[in-house]
């Protein structure tokens, strides 16, 4: 049976499952650079990295809650508690910056573990526990914020600096946190145990794979990256908003899912959810610089995100 | 069904604000809250998530608590009349505050215009502009209220000058992350821009972020609300101006006027509750 | 003429060609048996005929015209119902409208519940199983979803029916039933097809066999032909032996159950497996032997008794601790609970050692590669590459993996439910093989198996298990098919029942 | 054999999955009339009826899709357009208000079309075509009605009245929509079709079901049921506001999965998804009641939520 050509498939099969998202990416862009001739400038370029860190960071969290095959809509609610949390005990609280922002982190973490407490003790489907974490969170953000914005400390707020003129703190982060979640992804346990259990769990438990703890460290790291990007975005802003990332937990899951991975398990990459991110903020960034009106801007975006997926799901079936 | 509170407790007032996602709704709350302390009024307050049905729901759970009066800050001026209906139904008065109800009689209309507000704003910024030069308009959520009449305000009263062009108008939808993002992609495609109105301070204060060194010097910026961080803003000199519609003060009138509503005394139709523009040079007289 | 006529068919996957220039002719009222390796492309034959593939090349003619069967509608309207060698089952839905899938009983558009589980009754007890009607699917055990999966075949009246390995999930007795009813169509004019890897079922139930290889029809001959001519034909090249079972001389024991027992499912369980022995374990389908080896290995609690590991006592319901006991569990469900389907080779076999051999919580991909590589190789897994899909390789291959991976963790204690279900004779002999050189090692293997000939050409003991119940055990001379069956039917107090 | 122990266990099964959610109701009820005077009055009980009839119009509909293993998170969106499309046809082109109010529901009908072609022919995933769809129709509404609310037809807004005192006709709407849900769902080759897709969508085919063909109908349903909300709501307010219903989606899979219907397809009931539905509007109707803070609103509704599905879980565990 002809075996070599198995072997120079399997590889195009990954290439593709990622590269219908850049595809679509880099068409997207062309078009824009065509259209536009504000958008192919370095500024511009770095502005949209800057504009798709948070997502792209809430995002990789959310991709490890994928690839178990669960769901994490509480990530937008929770980087907005961090922020604020972390805001409030520096300011109003007067505790030093490290250890506030420490907080922060640590509240996003608790967050992520009760998620996954709920999910894999009480056996709450995932998309109920994680959208009680969303009222949650968001609540209690309002309550310790006082509906009101909390500015962040100095120290921490050059989160959101430039160094120099062309390096974005944001986008180093991101940077940092992707290659965190691709070597996660590939080359720890943990990370092959989020594929195995997404991809068979009941095979997985009888490989002797603690598919509940995974679990409970699969949400935790998702609630510490909701965490990170958290403070990212109020970093930008300088201030902590109880309102921020609203809604935000759709834009990371979309972005995941353009970047190839399958809500029912099994499947996601750290660098496919990257491009997928960064897909909705070129849309968005070329949507101003075309200044396009505010009523059709939701209609483009809905078209070209139905479009970028079509385009990879064509080319993996026409390929294969 | 009946009083259960007894007549001879506090007044019961309920009060459904449209969002308390917005630090200006957050004071008008304030303002209503420290009022009824003072006149010893026990007041509710719900959110109404900037959800009109939401809103209507609330003031129907009014009513089954059998409020002496309501309180209420419509999410949409057309949407709120069949919750005012709704109350109308079982006599219970109810203030209009912030905006207007359309199509239904409430006893008192305590608000400061939006377009009105509107107009001031071009008006402000024109000046500031040397009444030349382009303008971006940062949009709050498409569809509400407070948009179209903030919006269609600047539009009317950036007419009167000529000198003065608005280039581009986006959403970013009253949320101060989208002002400075989408102020930063602005100023990659309309680099010649000298002025801003943002329909709302959290807006504003995200282009400021996003304008850098450039707001308050080659670029004016002018918001609405007269929220605190806008304020400090103004004072920094970093936000030209803010149009201020004193929410707190507008809490307070509207609870007065629901605490005599609820007495039986009929009132004025509508209190105007002043929009001022709040500059430089008035600031101090605002924060307090 | 024949009823159906194929020609020439092809069909190639992404990478594989499965089929090429194959011919086969259906003829009524004969049961045509195909027989192939695993791999061959039997599944892949039928499957066009039965509307899931689109064939690439070639023809099918239905009394002589061509047809193209585009998907199962077409398939039953031409009178053709298949078998699949997947379970094809709805889990949540009842027993009765799985039997009448698409096809459900209706009055005034409505569904008409009282009519369908009558007819669902009618169907189980043609075939023979006892299970309410409104039973959900899901929980049958595998042998009696099978038999729901040919009631639901038999409610088609079809002119041709398909079976892909019916028999490799049923013990003797149902088989014996499914035969009476393949006959019995069989005389009633139906084209049978029927798949299968037990040899000796051949000359009793079939007319001709096309024997396939590597996707191609290499002979068409009669059903009587001699066993070792067909494994010549299928496999390329004779087996001497079916069933090379060496004994040695049992060393210590290393599998200790007593008195194991859980509500509902079985009771006071006692046995002990020793370094170098086979224990066989038979019984009737629903005997409870799946339950017993998944409470063993710790899949499931159990409420009573105990499992020592080398004298070790394991905590009930606990796979890790098991595992690190060094037990190991070959599941009866492969698809559903031995692979990742969707991952490769590779990763499958690795699944258990992955976290032994990482360090510092970083997975050592080298060394799981070659070490997989190695097992592969050992086990002759059918593959294009440690990367290829495990969905895609063919049942036999994907059975090598599941034990590949026990191999791997060089588990001592192997228990092995229904370890040769659907594989081909050449793959059998190598997995017997297999036990042999782990026995000889020390290992200790616990075989449930319901192919009787397969218990008792292996087993150094055999138990016997009924009702959940263990009912007898026999050796050396004392174990025959009679012996096994007498103790199989033995009529025990219910241990299902609560 | 142990068929008879089956036949006892599997309509406890079912019982339980539909009454863990009820019993959770049934708590919750109790509590908030001992807790508040006014919870218990017939008149607030309407009201009660009146705020869960959109959710749960929603709901029934979005109960196809997930029956199929599929999501819809452009109901929301799919329902302030239908009644934006209707008030505009009504009032700003003039049609008749019958012709318009088809009209409407026509439009919902497209939308749930489209999404089933991205889905069964375009090969996307539900939640990418949907969440596309959410955007373009949301887009569409607010070009349509140039972003101001327009008001209903006199004829078509009477669906928001009270026939008598005790009478809403919202309520009316929801009980029937709920029985033909049910009788789709039980009774008809379309709803036994949904189960046995959504619960093994190969072996449907296999059996020669139109796996495509009733992915198209499941989806249009949903569209169709969308519609019907939209124009409730926007006769429940006498005008079709294009911001309507944003963010409904989550409210309407939450009732569906509380209603113990699971994401994964192939479980889901009717009834479930109606108390479902109620457990939040009981929720937030209690809440005003009992005159809860409203950034504590939030955190209650999230625990409320996670607790009533537990409380689901638990018992169906300790059971079977
Ligand atoms: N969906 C698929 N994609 C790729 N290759 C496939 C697919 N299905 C089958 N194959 C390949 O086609 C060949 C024939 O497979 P098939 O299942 O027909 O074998 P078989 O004779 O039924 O084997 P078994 O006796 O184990 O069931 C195998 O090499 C298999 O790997
Ligand atoms: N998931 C389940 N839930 C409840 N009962 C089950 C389940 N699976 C099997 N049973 C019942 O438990 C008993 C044991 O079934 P099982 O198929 O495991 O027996 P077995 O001896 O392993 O049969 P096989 O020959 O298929 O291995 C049977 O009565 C079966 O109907
Ligand atoms: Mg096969
Ligand atoms: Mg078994």
């Amino acid at each position: 049976m002809s075996a070599e050509t198995f072997t120079r498939r399997s590889p195009a099969v990954v290439w593709l499952a990622e590269n219908g998202a850049l595809a679509a990416l880099v068409v997207l862009a062309v078009a824009l650079s065509l259209l536009s001739s504000d958008f192919l400038t370095v500024t511009n370029l770095l502005n949209v990295g800057v504009q798709a860190a948070v997502t792209a960071i809430l995002a990789f969290g959310v991709t490890f809650v994928i690839i178990t095959g669960g769901i994490d809509l509480s990530v937008g609610s929770v980087a907005a508690l961090s922020a604020i949390v972390l805001a409030w005990s520096a300011t109003d609280a007067g505790l030093p910056w490290p250890l506030a922002t420490l907080l922060g982190l640590a509240v996003g973490l608790a967050a992520g573990l009760v998620n996954a407490t709920l999910i894999a003790y009480g056996k709450l489907p995932p998309f109920i526990a994680t959208l009680a974490m969303l009222g949650i969170a968001r609540g209690l953000a309002l309550v310790i914020s006082q509906g009101s914005p909390i500015a962040m400390p100095e120290a921490v707020a050059h989160l959101g600096d430039t160094i120099g003129s062309y390096l974005p703190v944001p986008v180093i982060v991101m940077v940092v946190v992707g290659l965190i979640t691709s070597v996660i992804l590939n080359r720890t346990y943990v990370g092959r145990a989020m594929y195995a259990i997404g991809g068979n769990e009941e095979a997985a438990r009888l490989s002797g794979i603690r598919v509940d703890r995974q679990k409970l460290i699969t949400y935790a790291l998702s609630g510490l990256f909701a965490a990170v990007a958290g403070i990212v975005l109020a970093s930008r802003l300088a201030s902590a908003q109880p309102q921020a990332a609203a809604g935000y937990e759709l834009d990371a899951i979309a972005a995941v899912v353009i970047g190839g991975a399958s809500l029912s398990g099994g499947k996601g990459r750290a660098f496919g959810t990257f491009v997928g991110a960064l897909i909705l903020a070129v849309l968005r960034n070329g949507l101003n610089l075309l200044s396009v009106s505010a009523f059709w801007q939701q209609v483009v975006i809905g078209v070209v995100i139905a479009l970028a997926v079509l385009l990879d799901t064509l080319r993996r079936r026409t390929t294969i | 069904d009946t009083d259960t509170s007894g007549g001879g407790g506090p007044v019961k007032l309920g009060m459904s604000v449209s969002t308390l996602n917005n630090p200006y709704f957050v004071q008008l709350r304030q303002g209503a809250e420290e009022e009824a302390r003072t006149r010893g009024a026990q007041l509710t307050v719900t959110d109404a998530q900037n959800d009109a049905s939401q809103q209507v729901n609330q003031v129907q759970n009014f009513t089954s608590q059998s409020m002496k009066a309501i309180i209420l800050n419509p999410v949409d001026s057309d949407a709120a009349a069949p919750a005012v209906k709704a109350a109308d139904r079982v006599k219970i008065p109810v203030i209009a505050v912030d905006r207007g109800v359309n199509g239904a009689e409430v006893a008192q209309t305590v608000a400061s215009d939006n377009v009105a507000g509107g107009r001031l704003a071009a008006q402000e910024l024109a000046e500031q502009m040397g009444e030349k030069g382009e303008v971006a308009v940062l949009e709050g959520v498409p569809g509400t209220s407070a948009a179209r009449e903030r919006g269609q305000g600047f539009t009317e009263g950036i007419k009167a000058f000529p000198g003065i062009r608005v280039v581009a108008q986006q959403p970013a939808d009253f949320d101060r992350t989208k002002g400075l993002d989408v102020m930063t992609n602005l100023l990659q495609s309309q680099p010649g821009i000298t002025g801003v109105f943002a329909q709302n301070d959290e807006m504003a204060l995200g282009a400021i972020k996003a304008l850098g060194a450039k707001a308050g010097q080659e670029v004016k910026v002018v918001g609405f609300d007269g929220t605190p961080d806008a304020l400090k803003a103004v004072q920094a000199g970093t936000m030209a101006a803010t149009i201020a519609q004193q929410p707190r003060l507008l809490g307070k009138q509207a609870v007065q006027a629901a605490i005599k509503a609820a007495g039986g005394e009929t009132l004025g139709k509508t209190v105007a509750v002043p929009v001022k523009v709040v500059t430089k040079e008035n600031v101090a007289e605002f924060v307090s | 003429m024949s009823l159906v006529q194929v020609r020439g068919l092809r069909k190639t996957f992404p990478g594989v060609v499965a089929l090429d220039e194959v011919d086969l002719d259906l003829n009524p009222g004969e049961v045509h048996v195909l027989l192939g390796e695993n791999g061959a492309g039997k599944s892949t034959l039928i499957k066009m005929l039965s509307g899931a593939y689109q064939p690439d090349a070639g023809e099918i003619r239905v009394d002589g015209e061509p047809v193209r069967v585009h998907h199962a509608g077409d398939a039953r309207r031409l009178g053709i119902a298949t078998i699949y060698q997947e379970f094809n089952l709805v889990p949540e839905l009842s027993v009765a409208e799985n039997l009448m899938l698409g096809r459900q009983p209706r009055r005034f558009g409505l569904l008409d519940r009282g009519r369908m589980y009558a007819r669902a009754a009618e169907l189980l007890k043609r075939v023979g199983v006892d299970v309410d009607p409104r039973t959900p699917v899901g929980r049958l055990g595998i042998a009696r979803m099978q038999m729901v999966e040919i009631a639901k075949a038999l409610d088609l009246n079809a002119r041709v029916l398909i079976m892909d390995e019916p028999t490799a999930v049923l013990t003797t007795s149902e088989v014996e039933r499914l035969f009476a009813i393949v006959r019995q169509l069989r005389d009633q004019g139906v084209a049978i097809v029927f798949i299968t890897h037990h040899l000796e079922e051949i000359p009793q139930i079939g007319d001709r066999v096309t024997v396939l290889r590597d996707g191609r029809s290499v002979a068409e001959v009669r059903a009587d032909t001699a066993e070792n001519e067909l494994i010549r034909l299928m496999v390329g090249r004779p087996i001497d032996q079916q069933f090379p079972r060496k004994r040695g001389t049992p060393g210590e024991p290393l599998l200790r159950v007593r008195a194991l027992g859980r509500r509902g499912a079985f009771k006071d369980v006692s046995f002990e497996v020793r370094a170098g022995e086979v224990v066989g374990m038979a019984g009737l389908v629903g005997a409870g032997r799946t339950e017993v080896a998944r409470a063993v290995f710790g899949a499931d609690f159990h409420d009573a008794g105990e499992v020592l590991v080398e004298g070790r006592r394991l905590p009930p319901g606990d796979v890790s601790a098991a595992l690190e006991a060094g037990l190991g569990l070959v599941p009866e469900d492969r698809k559903g609970q031995g692979l990742v389907l969707g991952a490769d080779v590779g990763e499958n076999l690795g699944l258990v050692t992955l976290g032994r051999t990482s360090r510092a919580g970083f997975v050592d991909r080298a060394g799981q590669r070659t070490a997989a590589a190695a097992v592969a190789e050992q086990l002759g897994v059918r593959m294009s590459g440690l990367d290829q899909e495990v969905r895609t390789l063919s049942g036999g291959n994907q059975q090598k993996v599941v034990i590949g991976k026990w191999l791997l963790a060089e588990a001592r204690v192997l228990v092995l439910d229904e370890p040769t279900r659907g594989i081909d004779v050449g793959a059998k002999v190598e997995i017997y093989q297999l036990i042999n050189s782990l026995t000889a090692s020390g290992h200790a293997v616990l075989m449930i198996s319901s192919d009787l000939p397969e218990i008792l050409g292996m087993s150094d003991r055999i138990l016997v298990m009924a009702r959940g119940r263990l009912v007898g055990e026999l050796t050396g001379r004392a174990a025959t098919q009679d012996a096994v069956m007498a103790l199989a039917v033995t009529e025990v107090e219910d241990a299902h029942v609560r």
